[in-house]
C-alpha cells in the first residue's frame, strides 16, 4: 500500500487582478519531510503557503491533507471552498507560524498556546494546560506563561506562537517566513527550535531566507520564481553543481 | 471702577439686547403667552400669536399707555421665569389662587370659566353622572356628593391634566388616592393622547376644551357636570411680579374699563362664543 | 434659528473649550483642578437641566450683578442669549477634551525638531502646534457641531421658536403629531448630513498632509 | 442657603431615583443588544443588511432624541393599526416608550461604537485565529469581541454616561423621573435654582459612579497593555 502524502498541492493557481501570482504549482510532503521554500520577494512564496491552509482562496488546484481533499466549488464565478466546516478541520490540522506571529494581544501566552485545544478541538482544559506548559518548555520560554505577549522579545513571541501551532497536534507544520522579523540575534533561539522540531520528524513546510537552515536541516528545497516552481531537489543537489542558473543567481546575494 | 463700569455696561447691554428691560417708567411691557391654549392664545402658522388673549392685550396696552411685545414661553416655567425678569407679565388663562400669591402678584380678573371632564365619545365614562350640570366648590373643598358620585366611577382610570395648573391641585386632591393621575407639558399633548386612548380622562378649562373638541373633529366630548365657583380662584388675572405695584395698578384700571365698556364680552363671544366675564 | 444658535453656541464653546484645555494643560495644579471640575460637571449632568439653570439663574445672576452695581430694576436675559450660552458652555466641556487630546496628539519629536531649529514658543506654537492641534481636533469638532445641534432642539422648552419647537406646536395645533416630528426629525437629518459633508471637506483638506490618513475610512 | 428645603428637595427627587436607574439600565441593556444586532448587520456582509443598518444609524444618530421620543410617544400612537395591535397595552406605557426611544437612540450610537472597536482588532490576530480553524460565532466569542470590547470601552463609557443624561427628557413624555419631579417641585415652589441643583448633583453623582465603574472594568480589560509586572528576576 503506498503511502498517503501528509500534504498534496496539485497545479494551485492564483492572481491578483490581472496580476498572476501563482502560475500552477505543485507540491507534496510525506511524513517527517522538511521542506525549505525558498525565492526572491514576489516570487509568490507566502501566497502559496496561504493558499494551503485557504487564508486566500486559490482560482485553481487541489489541495489534499492527509489524504482528505478541500472540496471547492465554483460559486458567482469565483473559487470558493464548498464547507466552511471541512476548512476548519483541515486547518486545524494544519499549523501555521507567521511573521509578525500574530500572537492574541489580550490573552497570555498559556491562554494564547490552551485556546484552539480548547475552543476548537474540544478537549478537556486541564489536560490542554498540562500539555501546553510542556509545549512552552519545550520551546524554552516556560516561565513565561502568564505574560502577555507584549511584555515579551520577539522570539520569545514568535517561540510562544510554535507552541500555540504545536498545540493543535497538526500532520503539517506552516511557516511563513518566521525569522524575518526578529531582530538578528533573536533569529538562532527561533531557528533551535525548528531545528529541534525537524528532528524529532515533524512534517514542516518553511518558507525562508535562512539558507543555512534550508541547507543544512531540510531535506528538500523548492526555488519559486515568477509563480512556478524554478528547480526543487535535496539540498545537497539544488546547493551543488546541479542548481539551475536562477537559483545559483539568487543564493549569489547571500554570500556576498 | 473701571471694572465696575464695564460690568454694569456689559449687565446694560445684554438687558437692552433682552427687551423686557424694565426702566421704572413703564414704556414698553412683554407679556409672554403659552402659543398653545387655544383659542386663549395660540400659535398661527405664520409664527404670530393669536387668540383671544393677544386681541385682549392689545386692548389692554392702549388702555395702559404701554408698547407692549408679546413673547412665547413654556407654561410650566412660567413663575419662575416671570421672577427671574424674562417678561413682566404672564397672561395665560392664569388662575388668580392664594398659593400664587405668595409668590408672585394679580391684577384684577378679566375672565373666570368653569372646569370639566373630558372623554372620547366611544368611551363607557361618557355621560357620567351629573353631565350637563354644574357644580360649585370653594377654595380646597373636597367630599362634595357630585364629585364623589364620579370618583366611584373613575376608579383605577388614568386622569391626564396639564403640569402645574389650579386643575392639577383638584384632581390630586379629589381623585389622587383611586385614580392614575398624568402630568402633561401642554394641554394638546394631553388631547392627543386622549384621543389616543393612553389615558381615560383629560380634565382642564372648559372654554379651552370646547375648541380642543373642534379640533378633535368630534371624538371627544365632556363627562360629568361643570365645576365652577371659588375653587379656581378668583378667574383669571395677569400675574405680575410682586415689586411692580405700578405695572399691576395700570392694568387692573385697563381690564376695569374693558370690563365696564364690554370689550371683554365682545372678544370673549368672539373667540369663546359664550362670554367669559367674571360674575 | 436652529443654526444660529447652533454657531452661535459652537463658537462659544470653542472660546471655553480652548480656555479650559489650556487650564487643564498649564500644568498649575489650581488651574488643571478648575479645567477638570468644569469638563466634569457639564458633561455629567444633563443637558436639559442646565439649560434650565442658565436660563433661570443666568438672567438671577444677571440682575444680581447690575443691582450690586447700582442699577434697579430687572434685567433678563433673552432666550436666545440663554440658550446659545447654555449650548455653548456644554460644547464647551466636551471641545476642551477635543482640544487637550489633539495637543497631545502632536508628536514630541516634532515640538523638539522645531527648538532645535531655534523657534520660539510663541513661534512653535503658531506654526507647529495649532496647524497640528486643529488637524487632530477637527473631526472630534465636528462631533461636537452634531451634539451641540441636537442640543439645540432642547432650547424648545425656553419659548426659542427653533425647529423642534416650531414641529411641536405645529403638532399640537394641528393633532398632525407624527407628520410633524417626521418632518421635524427629517429636517434635523439634512442638517447634520450636510454638515456631514463639510466638515468630511474640512477634514480632507487638513489631512492633505498625510495621504495614508485617506481612504482607511 | 435654606437647609431644609434642600434636605426635603433631596427626599423627594431621591424616591424618583429608581424611575431613573430602571429607565438607563433597561433603555442600556436593551440598547446594547440592538446594537450588536445592528452592527452584526452592517459588518456581516450582505448588501441589503448592511444598507439597512447604515440607514439606522443615520436617522437614529441624526436627529434629536427629543424627537425621537415624541415620535414614539404622541407619532405610533396616530395609527390604527398600532393602537389595536397586539403591542398597544406595553405601547400604552409612558415608560415603555421611554424606554423603547432610549434603546432605539443608544442602539445607532453604541452600533457605531462597537463597528469602532471591531475595525481596531488587528487583522493578523484574526487571521492567526482562522489558521487554527476559528471560524463564525466561536471567533468572533472568542477573539474578535473581547478585543473590540475592549478597544470600545472609552466611546462606550462616554455613550453609557449620555444615556445616563438623557433620561431626563422622559420626563416631557410624562415618566416621573428625576427631573420630572424637579419640574413638579418647582410648580408647587416656584424655586427653580435650588430644586434644579439638586438634581444636579445627582446626575453627577450617577454618573461620577457609572464613569468609575467603566473605569475599573477598563482596567480590568487592559491589563495586557500595561507595562510588565516586577518580574521575579530582572
Amino acid at each position: 500500500m503506498p503511502e498517503v502524502p501528509r500534504l498534496s498541492v496539485r497545479d494551485i493557481r492564483k492572481s491578483f487582478g490581472s496580476h498572476e501570482v501563482l502560475r500552477g504549482i505543485s507540491l507534496e510532503a510525506r511524513d517527517g519531510d522538511v521542506i525549505s521554500l525558498l525565492g526572491a520577494s514576489g516570487s509568490g512564496k507566502s501566497t502559496f503557503l496561504r493558499c494551503i491552509n485557504l487564508l486566500e482562496v486559490a482560482d485553481g488546484g487541489e489541495v489534499w491533507v492527509d489524504g482528505e481533499q478541500i472540496r471547492m466549488v465554483q460559486k458567482g464565478g469565483r473559487n470558493r471552498p464548498a464547507s466552511q466546516k471541512q476548512v476548519d478541520h483541515i486547518r486545524a490540522e494544519l499549523g501555521m507560524v507567521f511573521q509578525s506571529f500574530n500572537l492574541w494581544s489580550h490573552m497570555t501566552i498559556l491562554q494564547n498556546v490552551v485556546e484552539g485545544p480548547v475552543h476548537v478541538l474540544k478537549r478537556p482544559r486541564a489536560e490542554c494546560v498540562e500539555e501546553a506548559h510542556a509545549l512552552l518548555r519545550k520551546v524554552g520560554i516556560g516561565d513565561k506563561a502568564d505574560a502577555y505577549p507584549a511584555h515579551l522579545s520577539g522570539g520569545q513571541q514568535q517561540r510562544a506562537a510554535i507552541a500555540r501551532a504545536l498545540a493543535m497536534k497538526p500532520k503539517v507544520m506552516l511557516f511563513d517566513e518566521p525569522t524575518s522579523a526578529l531582530d538578528p540575534e533573536l533569529v538562532g533561539e527561533v531557528l533551535r527550535v525548528m531545528r529541534a522540531l525537524a528532528e524529532e520528524g515533524t512534517t514542516m513546510l518553511v518558507v525562508t531566507h535562512e539558507m543555512g537552515f534550508a541547507r543544512n536541516v531540510s531535506n528538500r528545497v523548492a526555488f519559486m520564481r515568477e509563480g512556478l516552481v524554478d528547480s526543487m531537489g535535496p539540498p545537497q543537489e539544488m546547493f551543488g553543481a546541479g542548481a539551475s542558473p536562477a537559483f545559483r543567481q539568487f543564493i549569489g546575494h547571500f554570500q556576498a | 471702577m473701571k471694572f465696575r463700569t464695564l460690568v454694569v455696561a456689559g449687565a446694560v447691554a445684554l438687558a437692552a439686547l433682552a427687551g423686557p428691560a424694565s426702566a421704572k417708567d413703564w414704556k414698553t411691557v412683554t407679556i409672554t403667552l403659552e402659543g398653545a391654549y387655544a383659542p386663549w392664545n395660540m400659535t398661527n402658522p405664520d409664527g404670530t400669536l393669536g387668540g383671544f388673549e393677544p386681541e385682549l392685550a392689545k386692548v389692554l396696552c392702549e388702555r395702559a399707555k404701554v408698547e407692549c411685545k408679546l413673547v412665547a414661553s413654556d407654561w410650566d416655567g412660567m413663575i419662575p421665569a416671570l421672577n427671574a425678569g424674562k417678561f413682566d407679565i404672564i397672561m395665560d388663562a392664569l388662575s388668580i389662587t392664594d398659593e400664587r400669591k405668595q409668590v408672585i402678584d394679580f391684577t384684577i380678573p378679566y375672565a373666570q370659566t368653569p372646569a370639566a371632564f373630558a372623554t372620547t365619545k366611544a368611551s363607557p365614562l361618557a355621560n357620567a353622572a351629573g353631565s350637563g350640570t354644574e357644580v360649585k366648590m370653594d377654595v380646597g373643598q373636597t367630599g362634595v356628593k357630585e364629585i364623589d358620585a364620579l370618583k366611584e366611577a373613575f376608579k383605577g382610570k388614568t386622569i391626564g391634566i396639564q403640569a402645574a395648573t389650579v386643575y392639577a391641585k383638584f384632581i390630586y386632591d379629589n381623585f389622587g388616592d383611586t385614580a392614575t393621575v398624568r402630568e402633561y407639558k401642554t394641554g394638546a399633548d394631553r388631547d392627543i393622547d386622549l384621543q389616543n386612548g393612553r389615558i381615560d380622562l383629560g380634565f382642564d378649562d372648559s372654554v379651552y376644551f370646547q375648541s380642543a373638541f373642534d379640533a378633535a373633529k368630534g371624538e371627544l366630548v365632556f363627562t360629568g357636570p361643570q365645576i365652577v365657583g371659588p375653587i379656581w380662584g378668583a378667574g383669571e388675572g395677569l400675574g405680575v411680579r410682586k415689586s411692580d405695584t405700578d405695572l399691576r395698578d395700570m392694568f387692573s384700571a385697563a381690564i376695569k374699563s374693558a370690563l365696564a365698556d364690554g370689550t371683554v364680552k365682545t372678544l370673549s363671544e368672539k373667540w369663546f362664543k359664550t362670554d367669559v366675564s367674571p360674575k | 434659528m436652529t443654526l444660529a444658535v447652533t454657531a452661535v453656541a459652537l463658537l462659544i464653546g470653542a472660546v471655553l473649550g480652548a480656555i479650559v484645555a489650556a487650564a487643564k494643560l498649564s500644568g498649575n495644579r489650581v488651574l488643571s483642578f478648575l479645567g477638570s471640575v468644569y469638563t466634569t460637571v457639564f458633561r455629567g449632568v444633563p443637558e436639559l437641566l442646565i439649560i434650565y439653570l442658565i436660563y433661570f439663574g443666568g438672567s438671577t445672576a444677571v440682575t444680581a450683578i447690575g443691582q450690586a452695581m447700582g442699577y434697579e430694576g430687572f434685567l433678563g436675559l433673552p432666550s436666545f442669549a440663554a440658550g446659545a450660552l447654555a449650548v455653548g458652555i456644554i460644547s464647551g466641556s466636551y471641545q476642551a477634551e477635543v482640544f487637550r487630546g489633539a495637543y497631545l496628539a502632536v508628536a514630541k519629536g516634532e515640538l523638539e525638531a522645531a527648538s532645535a531649529i531655534g523657534m520660539s514658543r510663541a513661534l512653535r506654537f503658531r506654526r507647529i502646534i495649532m496647524p497640528q492641534v486643529l488637524r487632530y481636533a477637527l473631526p472630534g469638532v465636528g462631533n461636537v457641531w452634531q451634539l451641540s445641534l441636537k442640543d439645540s432642539a432642547l432650547i424648545s422648552v425656553t419659548g426659542l421658536a427653533e425647529l423642534m419647537r416650531t414641529s411641536q406646536v405645529a403638532a399640537g395645533s394641528t393633532r398632525q403629531y407624527f407628520l410633524f416630528f417626521i418632518v421635524g426629525g427629517a429636517l434635523y437629518l439634512v442638517l447634520t448630513s450636510l454638515s456631514d459633508q463639510v466638515f468630511d471637506r474640512a477634514e480632507r483638506r487638513a489631512n492633505r498632509s498625510m495621504p495614508s490618513a485617506m481612504g482607511q475610512v | 442657603m435654606d437647609i431644609a428645603f434642600l434636605s426635603s428637595t433631596m427626599v423627594t427627587l431621591l424616591k424618583a431615583l429608581p424611575v431613573t436607574l430602571a429607565l438607563f439600565a433597561l433603555s442600556v441593556t436593551i440598547g446594547c443588544v440592538l446594537a450588536l444586532v445592528i452592527v452584526w448587520m452592517r459588518v456581516g456582509g450582505n448588501r441589503y443588511l448592511a444598507a439597512f443598518a447604515k440607514g439606522y444609524i443615520f436617522v437614529f444618530r441624526g436627529s434629536p432624541l427629543l424627537i425621537q421620543m415624541f415620535l414614539v410617544f404622541y407619532g405610533l400612537a396616530q395609527f390604527d393599526f398600532i393602537r389595536n395591535g397586539p403591542l398597544w397595552p406595553l405601547l400604552r406605557e409612558p415608560f415603555v416608550c421611554a424606554v423603547l426611544s432610549l434603546a432605539l437612540c443608544t442602539g445607532g450610537y453604541s452600533a457605531e461604537i462597537f463597528r469602532g472597536g471591531i475595525r481596531s482588532v488587528p487583522p493578523r490576530e484574526i487571521e492567526a485565529a482562522r489558521a487554527i480553524g476559528m471560524s463564525g460565532f466561536l471567533l468572533v466569542r472568542r477573539i474578535i469581541a473581547p478585543i473590540a470590547l475592549r478597544y470600545a470601552l472609552p466611546a462606550y463609557s462616554t455613550e453609557v454616561v449620555l444615556m445616563m443624561k438623557s433620561t431626563s427628557l422622559a420626563s416631557l413624555v410624562t415618566v416621573w423621573e428625576v427631573t420630572g419631579v424637579a419640574q413638579r417641585l418647582i410648580s408647587h415652589t416656584y424655586r427653580t435654582m435650588e430644586v434644579f441643583l439638586c438634581a444636579a448633583v445627582i446626575y453627577l453623582v450617577l454618573n461620577f459612579i457609572v464613569l468609575q465603574a467603566m473605569a475599573l472594568l477598563e482596567h480590568v480589560l487592559s491589563r495586557h497593555l500595561r507595562a510588565a509586572p516586577p518580574a521575579a528576576k530582572v
